[in-house]
């Protein structure tokens, strides 16, 4: 356990208070669940809202029942007083207050049981884009079987149009969470679950891992972007055309570097380096063949700035503990170019 | 109780006055008993206090580096498992009701008195073991549920999950034998009048929970075995590899999860039942509503499990089942609080500390009953599940619903544990403190659970609104911590005061404040008679000219008629071999991690200790008059408490077979049921039922007195039993021989072997136990008298016998069905 | 089970040797038509109910004779019979939840 | 609807009606009032049953002839042991060789088997078209329905003491095991995809219900409102529990001087 802790905690006090004033003023709540986007996430909405009024009805009822009890009939300490009446049961109170909660509950069940079969249909429209969603030890993999394209922490898919994710796992259990389009639901190893929405605005939302896998789990983020038709088949153009390959400069030495460094064992930049086949491990990381287009870095911890990059290829323990990346040992020169080919990877 | 507390002039000679330290160490004296039970829960009470401002410390502000990543995992998941495994039910069950039941029910002692020290020593043994991860950075890190392929050896390589696997089994062991203790004390030691209907409400919300204890960790326990066999064996129960899915592990863990809330909510709703009562002067409104409202919640409990895991996909059928049973649980936590209410309405408040935790409770715990009905509906969890909603609604149900009861129950009982009173204005500090702590760092976890805040993350970065609410949570955690310092120096304090107390300084209503405080070692003088709800209310404001009224005017009898009936009461000798169980079961623990014949010797520690125990006093099996007197209908303990061990044992091999029959559809490859030899164990189905045939042979001999006969079917039994063993064991060798039929590679050998092996444990355990009746009856120590001892060991082999039955059937002769 | 004797359950009118034997009698016939059905190739199609129905008459029997739970308290019976009911109940959803699982999600295909 | 009653429903309720008067008039007791109340309750409902829902189901509604079912197992029986007193009883069941019989009959594990016997044996396909196809077998059904739903209910409300009720936490655990053969004869018919009766596959479906809807209509009163039912009895059950055991409660006397409860001082001596 860290042995500083004792020296170091007046200044996290003093740190508190500035940080929540400022922090308060915030408004924007990028990972709000009471923000829909989606068809799925109205759905729930409309049910979450008809659940929280009907349990503030009941808290009200018991809060004033409470109160006034407590006014009504204490007494100062040791103050004589006649003994209260003995009564002790009551049948139409006991009736009244168990057929009340039923009949609260029966207008709280039928919405749910119709919200539960209209989330989860057995079957979808043809048309929908299958997207297929493979979660890894602290990131993510988007797949598009029906257009070929393959991206990693950032999945692309157009509005006003049904997304049917297939999720599944190749480790341990995680919970594929968009909350903005609507709710969550487990990636299992062994079975394939499935959300299906349609995303009505465009815009960017934040997503991240909810079931704990680990120690990275808290790293394990990822971006939607809801792109307008066109917006959308723009991006799948970008992620089909084959990669850059820089003819001169920094960036050329660093492609020199990427091929001979070990970093073609995990990773795949189309056409340069496939995964080699003397390599049985499991482990595969992200496809980098676009890895400039997107906006973040080691599944959403860091933006992609060429500093942020060079800190995370120095050492990626700092970044996410536990992450399966080995330390490359590069440094100086050798680093910046590699840091500038990847950046060059539009 | 290390600081011994001064003899006070004239007090009666209280349980704490003899025994030094081997007194503790061998005390069966159920008062002693949970007085240990109480000095280890709250020192774990700090420990997971301790850890809780740990986490709170971390998450104060944005990427934070006050502790790395899997420190952060190892503290939230000791946090979890050590307040509800090491805290609150320790507190509830081990001390409070441990205490309290003989004394309400007008009982000398529990039914099993060395089986309650024994699951003392082997609940603070598995704490220990669980908590030895501080000394190698160790601890546990995969959540207080360890969700299944992440506790796989292949993703968690070190010893953390080793801990936590054994850990709870040893813990499950004390809870088992602890609940299976109270439930016969209830059922079979009431004092006479004391009919179900005329029982506290505290016993019957503990009688609810020593039900749900015996019929939820069963499915526990094999949910961990399958644990342990992957980590250690290599068989693969939760990989999806081989077919298996991590899900059996939720399913497992939850049929025992959700009962085991319930096993920590419903004693506390006994406590509250007892303080509004006595502080309002009014009797507690709707005792059969509450009853039943306790027996509904206790049914409905094992059917509601599905809504922990809403998320993972069952289908919209299962989804809306578990939905439904889920909201239906609502309607009897409800009729509890309106009745709570209606108690105190009308009645006389005296405002003490306990009273005030009682109210407290009331409104806390009904808003996170409240926050629990939102994510009742399946589509609300889908947005809630796994967020910091879910850790407001249970920390508004367990700390302001258990941990308010508790502190309630403290100011309430002390001084009859201790004969001495809390201090009120200390209390009343400590009260509002924890009020103000509790609601500060907790409600706004309802608006980080809204705002996105995934659980168990142990940092998040800046900018996503979470910051303000964390670190005012983290302030307010340190308000709490102070809250709980103050509650330690009132407890010392009044330890070391010389201020008595009379025996009821509440005026109080049931039982136990008719004896002294700190009561005598043997409770009661002379057996009570009971004429009502809140029997000592009426021994004191009851009409005196009603019917078999006993003539000394108050409850207490005159001293020298105490000191008479002090004589004549046979209090059971003090014992080493619940200590020695213990020791035996850390040993194997222990072994486990280490080298496999540690496995054995603390095996043969084990044995030794069971036969002592067996043959420890001269009548062992014999019906003495005093344990006769008070029996339900002329029932024996010994032969309840194996039927309701029976009763738990029924689930724990539902849970195998049915994993069994699930993943029998699932095999992917290799041998499969079609390898398995049917003419061979029909023969070992005839030996079986041969052997339950001399079995009841031998128990007639016995109840006969023929003590030749009697010797000659109990060693013809256990022979059988030991062809029945060999049998297997040949089965089981020519499979991995011949048919190559392994567990490390193959679904059907791992569920098979894992089945018919425990089966074949157990059978071996009999066969021991009647190995040792077989001696005991040679040697002439099984006389006509003791013939139960023979009975209950035959209930034990005709279970097994019945098992096979079941297994034979499903397993053997269903071989060619292929989907379950 | 046993009613007829009121509350007050007689604890010590304990069966005698005869009624053990005929029970084991009655076991052992029953394990040999269990055998005799596994076997038998025309009974095929029925043979779950038939196995089912065999081995709960055995179940039963032991239970009542062997047990003595004809013979004891009436408490005894629902200190069985309410986890047996438990039993039942956990082992049937199991078994519905998993059957749904394997009816309606893919089957293991692996990443890559 | 229109009352046209079976010719042989009516003649069995008013019989029924005519022998409780005679018998009360024989032994020269009048029943209480109470009692009376149930029968007569009894009585309107096995009308209601023979009548209405009797002439919906011979129109092709499933759901109605599993109306009349459930009124026939779980609403008449326990009206008609509430209605009948057990002194009227007990000269026709003490006699020498009825007692035994009777004590087999309503022993609990063979009600509940002649029951399930009864209620699974009528919905299996080929029992149920014999059913619809010729009347007399189906009066005879409904005949067996009610005398199974007597003995089923017998150890759950008997009077007598020759042929005693189950203990309360028995008579729980009796209802609880009943809920597994109900549920193993809903399920199929509630869960099938086709419709199982072939007589209701062809024939017009009041209220403009397709026969699968019907099916599953009918399915559903049978699962869930038998199940719903039961939690209400188990209600009523533990109540009757409660109210069985406060017997003789003293009175409370008021304590003579007020009690002054400081905390210092122990109380006056009791």
């Amino acid at each position: 356990m860290n042995r500083r802790f004792g020296a170091r905690w007046l200044l996290w006090c003093a740190l508190l208070l500035f940080s929540g004033a400022t922090e308060a003023a915030a408004r924007s709540y990028p990972m709000d669940t009471m923000a829909p986007r989606s068809d799925l996430a109205e759905l729930i909405q409309s049910v979450y809202v008809q659940v929280t009024l009907w349990d503030l009805l009941v808290l009200v009822v018991v809060i004033v029942a409470l109160f006034l009890a407590i006014f009504w009939f204490s007494t100062r300490f040791g103050e004589p007083g006649e003994e209260p009446v003995q009564f002790h049961s009551h049948m139409g109170l006991e009736v009244a207050w168990t057929a009340g909660p039923i009949l609260i509950l029966v207008l709280i069940t039928v919405p749910t049981v119709r919200a539960v079969f209209n989330t989860q249909p057995y079957h979808w429209p043809k048309e929908a884009l299958t997207v297929r969603v493979i979660a890894h030890q602290w990131w993510w993999e988007f797949r598009y079987p029906s257009l070929g394209a393959q991206t990693a922490n950032e999945v692309h898919i157009p509005a006003d149009r049904m997304i049917h994710f297939e999720l599944e796992s190749a480790d341990v259990i995680h919970s594929f969470w968009m909350p903005a389009l609507g709710g969550k639901r487990d990636v299992v190893p062994g079975q394939i679950n499935q959300i299906t929405l349609v995303a009505k605005v465009p815009g960017e939302y934040y997503g991240q891992c909810a079931e704990f896998c680990g120690a990275s789990h808290a790293n394990m983020r990822f971006r939607v972007f809801v792109d307008t038709a066109e917006g959308f088949q723009r991006w799948v153009a970008d992620q089909l055309k084959p990669p850059v390959m820089p003819a001169s400069g920094l960036a050329s030495e660093g492609a020199r570097i990427y091929q001979n460094a070990p970093c073609a064992i995990c990773h795949r930049v189309k056409g340069i380096s496939g995964f080699s086949k003397q390599y049985e491990g499991g482990f595969r990381g992200p496809d980098l063949t676009h890895f400039a287009g997107r906006s973040t870095l080691a599944a959403g911890v860091l933006d992609n700035t060429p500093d942020n990059l060079a800190t995370w290829i120095q050492d990626p323990q700092t970044v996410k503990p536990g992450a399966l990346m080995p330390r490359l040992g590069l440094k100086g020169h050798e680093l910046t170019a590699l840091v500038a080919y990847l950046e060059s990877l539009k | 109780m290390a600081a011994q507390p001064k003899e006070i002039a004239g007090q009666r000679p209280s349980y704490l006055a003899e025994g030094g330290l081997v007194g503790w160490l061998t005390t069966i004296d159920h008062k002693r008993v949970a007085v240990l039970y109480g000095l280890s829960s709250l020192f774990f009470l700090f420990v997971g206090g301790f850890e809780a401002l740990l986490v709170r410390t971390q998450l104060a502000v944005p990427n934070n580096h006050l502790l790395s990543a899997d420190t952060y995992n190892q503290m939230f998941t000791m946090h979890g498992t050590t307040m509800i495994f090491m805290v609150i039910m320790p507190l509830e069950i081990g001390f409070f009701a441990n205490f309290l039941i003989p004394l309400m029910i007008g009982a000398r002692d529990v039914a099993f008195p060395r089986i309650n020290a024994l699951s003392f020593w082997v609940f603070i043994f598995g704490a220990l073991f669980m908590n030895a991860g501080w000394l190698w950075h160790a601890l546990p890190d995969a959540g207080w549920f360890g969700y299944a392929n992440l506790t796989e050896r292949y993703y968690s390589p070190g010893m953390n999950i080793d801990l936590w696997d054994i850990g709870l089994l040893i813990l499950g062991v004390s809870t088992l034998l602890s609940g299976l203790n109270f439930f016969v004390t209830i059922v079979n030691m009431r004092c006479p009048g004391m009919t179900f209907m005329r029982m506290p409400m505290f016993m019957w919300a503990m009688l609810v929970t020593t039900v749900l204890i015996l019929l939820a960790f069963p499915a526990l326990t094999v949910g961990l075995i399958f644990l342990f066999l992957d980590r250690f064996i290599g068989t693969h129960f939760y990989v999806a590899a081989l077919g298996a899915t991590p899900i059996l592990w939720q399913h497992l863990f939850w049929i025992f999860g959700h009962p085991e809330v319930y096993i920590m909510a419903l004693p506390a709703f006994g406590i509250i039942s007892e303080i509004l009562p006595v502080f309002s002067r009014k009797p507690l409104f709707g005792y059969a509503g509450m009853a039943y409202a306790l027996v509904l919640i206790a049914f409905l409990s094992y059917g509601v499990w599905g809504h922990h895991m809403f998320s993972t996909g069952m289908g919209p059928v299962a989804d809306a089942t578990f939905s439904i049973t889920s909201m239906l649980i609502a309607v009897p936590t409800g009729i509890k609080i309106f009745s709570w209410i209606a108690t105190v309405w009308g009645g006389k408040l005296r405002m003490t500390t306990a009273m005030y935790f009682a109210l407290a409770f009331i409104l806390e715990f009904t808003i996170g009953g409240l926050s629990g009905v939102m994510h009742a509906s399946p589509p609300i969890d889908l947005q809630q599940t796994d967020s910091y909603f879910i850790v407001a609604h249970f920390h508004y149900v367990l700390f302001g619903g258990m941990m308010f009861a508790i502190l309630g129950a403290f100011f309430y009982w002390w001084p009859k544990i201790t004969g001495r009173l809390l201090d009120e204005k200390l209390g009343r500090w400590q009260f509002w403190l924890t009020v103000i702590g509790f609601n500060g760092t907790f409600f706004p976890m309802h608006f980080l659970g809204v705002l996105g805040m995934p659980r168990r993350i142990y940092t998040y970065p800046a900018g996503m609104g979470w910051t303000f609410w964390n670190s005012f949570e983290t302030a307010c955690a340190y308000l709490l911590g102070v809250a709980f310092l103050i509650f330690l120096v009132n407890l010392v304090r009044s330890l070391r005061s010389e201020q008595a107390v009379g025996d009821d300084p509440w005026d109080a209503r049931t039982l136990e404040w008719s004896v002294g405080s700190p009561p005598p070692a043997h409770n009661f003088d002379d057996i009570v008679t009971v004429r009502g709800r809140d029997a000592f209310w009426l021994m004191k404001y009851g009409s005196h000219d009603a019917p078999g009224h006993d003539s000394s005017a108050g409850a207490r009898a005159s001293a020298a008629h105490a000191e008479a009936g002090h004589a004549h009461v046979h209090l059971p000798a003090p014992s080493w071999y619940p200590l020695l169980f213990a020791a035996g079961l850390l040993v194997m623990g222990v072994g486990a991690m280490t080298w496999l014949r540690v496995v054995f010797l603390g095996a043969g520690l084990l044995l030794v200790s069971i036969v002592g125990m067996g043959f420890e006093y001269a009548t062992y099996g014999q019906e003495t008059e005093e344990s006769r007197a008070t029996f339900f209908r002329g029932v024996d303990s010994r032969k309840m408490g194996m039927w309701a061990f029976l009763g738990s044992e029924c689930v724990f091999f539902a849970c195998l077979i049915s994993t069994y029959m699930v993943y029998k559809a699932r095999n992917l490859g290799g041998p499969d049921a079609a390898v398995l030899d049917i003419p061979l164990t029909s023969f070992s189905t005839f030996v079986l039922l041969t052997s339950s045939l001399l079995m009841v042979l031998a128990l007639a001999a016995i109840q006969r007195g023929d003590r030749k006969w009697s010797a000659i079917w109990l060693f013809g039994t256990a022979g059988f039993g030991l062809v029945f063993l060999g049998g297997q064991v040949y089965e089981f060798s020519k499979l991995y021989l011949v048919e190559h039929l392994a567990m490390q590679d193959n679904l059907f050998g791992q569920t098979f072997y894992t089945l018919v092996g425990t089966h074949g444990t157990h059978v071996a355990i009999g066969v021991v136990w009647l190995f040792v009746m077989a001696f005991a009856a040679l040697k002439g120590k099984l006389q006509q008298s003791r013939s139960l001892a023979v009975e209950i060991a035959g209930l034990y082999w005709h279970f097994v016998d019945i098992v096979w039955i079941v297994i034979f059937t499903l397993v053997y002769l269903m071989r060619s069905i292929k989907e379950a | 089970m046993n009613p007829h004797e009121g509350a007050q359950a007689l604890e010590h009118e304990h069966p005698q040797a005869p009624v053990y034997l005929a029970v084991a009698v009655v076991l052992t016939v029953l394990t040999v038509l269990e055998i005799a059905v596994f076997y038998a190739p025309f009974l095929q199609p029925v043979l779950v109910p038939l196995l089912i129905v065999l081995a709960l008459a055995k179940f039963v029997l032991v239970a009542m004779f062997y047990m003595h739970l004809h013979y004891d308290a009436g408490v005894f019976t629902s200190l069985f019979g309410f986890p047996l009911l438990l039993a039942l109940l956990i082992g049937a959803s199991l078994l519905m939840l998993f059957a749904y699982l394997a009816a309606h999600l893919s089957p293991v295909i692996p990443y890559l | 609807m229109a009352f046209d009653m079976d010719p042989s429903a009516a003649a069995g309720i008013v019989g029924l009606g005519v022998l409780y008067w005679i018998a009360a008039r024989v032994l020269r007791r009048r029943p209480r009032r109470r009692q009376l109340f149930f029968f007569c309750l009894a009585l309107v409902a096995l009308a209601v049953a023979q009548g209405p829902l009797d002439e919906l189901s011979d129109r092709g509604s499933f759901w109605g002839h599993m109306v009349e079912h459930s009124f026939q197992c779980w609403v008449v029986p326990p009206l008609l042991l509430l209605g009948v007193p057990d002194w009227m009883l007990r000269p026709w069941v003490t006699r020498r060789w009825i007692l035994p019989l009777a004590r087999a009959l309503t022993h609990p594990v063979a009600a509940f088997l002649i029951f399930t016997g009864v209620y699974a044996g009528a919905h299996v396909p080929v029992v149920f078209n014999l059913m619809t196809d010729n009347d007399a077998f189906h009066i005879a059904m409904h005949l067996a329905f009610l005398i199974s739903g007597t003995l089923l209910w017998w150890p759950l409300m008997s009077q007598m003491p020759e042929l005693p009720p189950l203990p309360y936490p028995q008579q729980v655990l009796y209802l609880f095991l009943l809920m597994i053969p109900m549920t193993a004869v809903a399920a199929p018919i509630t869960l099938s995809t086709s419709v199982v009766y072939p007589w209701y596959a062809h024939h017009p479906h009041p209220f403009g219900l397709a026969p699968l809807e019907d099916q599953v209509l009918g399915g559903i009163v049978m699962w869930v409102a038998d199940s719903i039912y039961l939690i209400f009895v188990f209600t009523w059950i533990f109540y009757r529990w409660s109210l069985s055991d406060t017997v003789e409660e003293p009175r409370l006397v008021r304590p003579a001087a007020p009690v002054r409860l400081a905390a210092a001082e122990p109380r006056p001596g009791a």
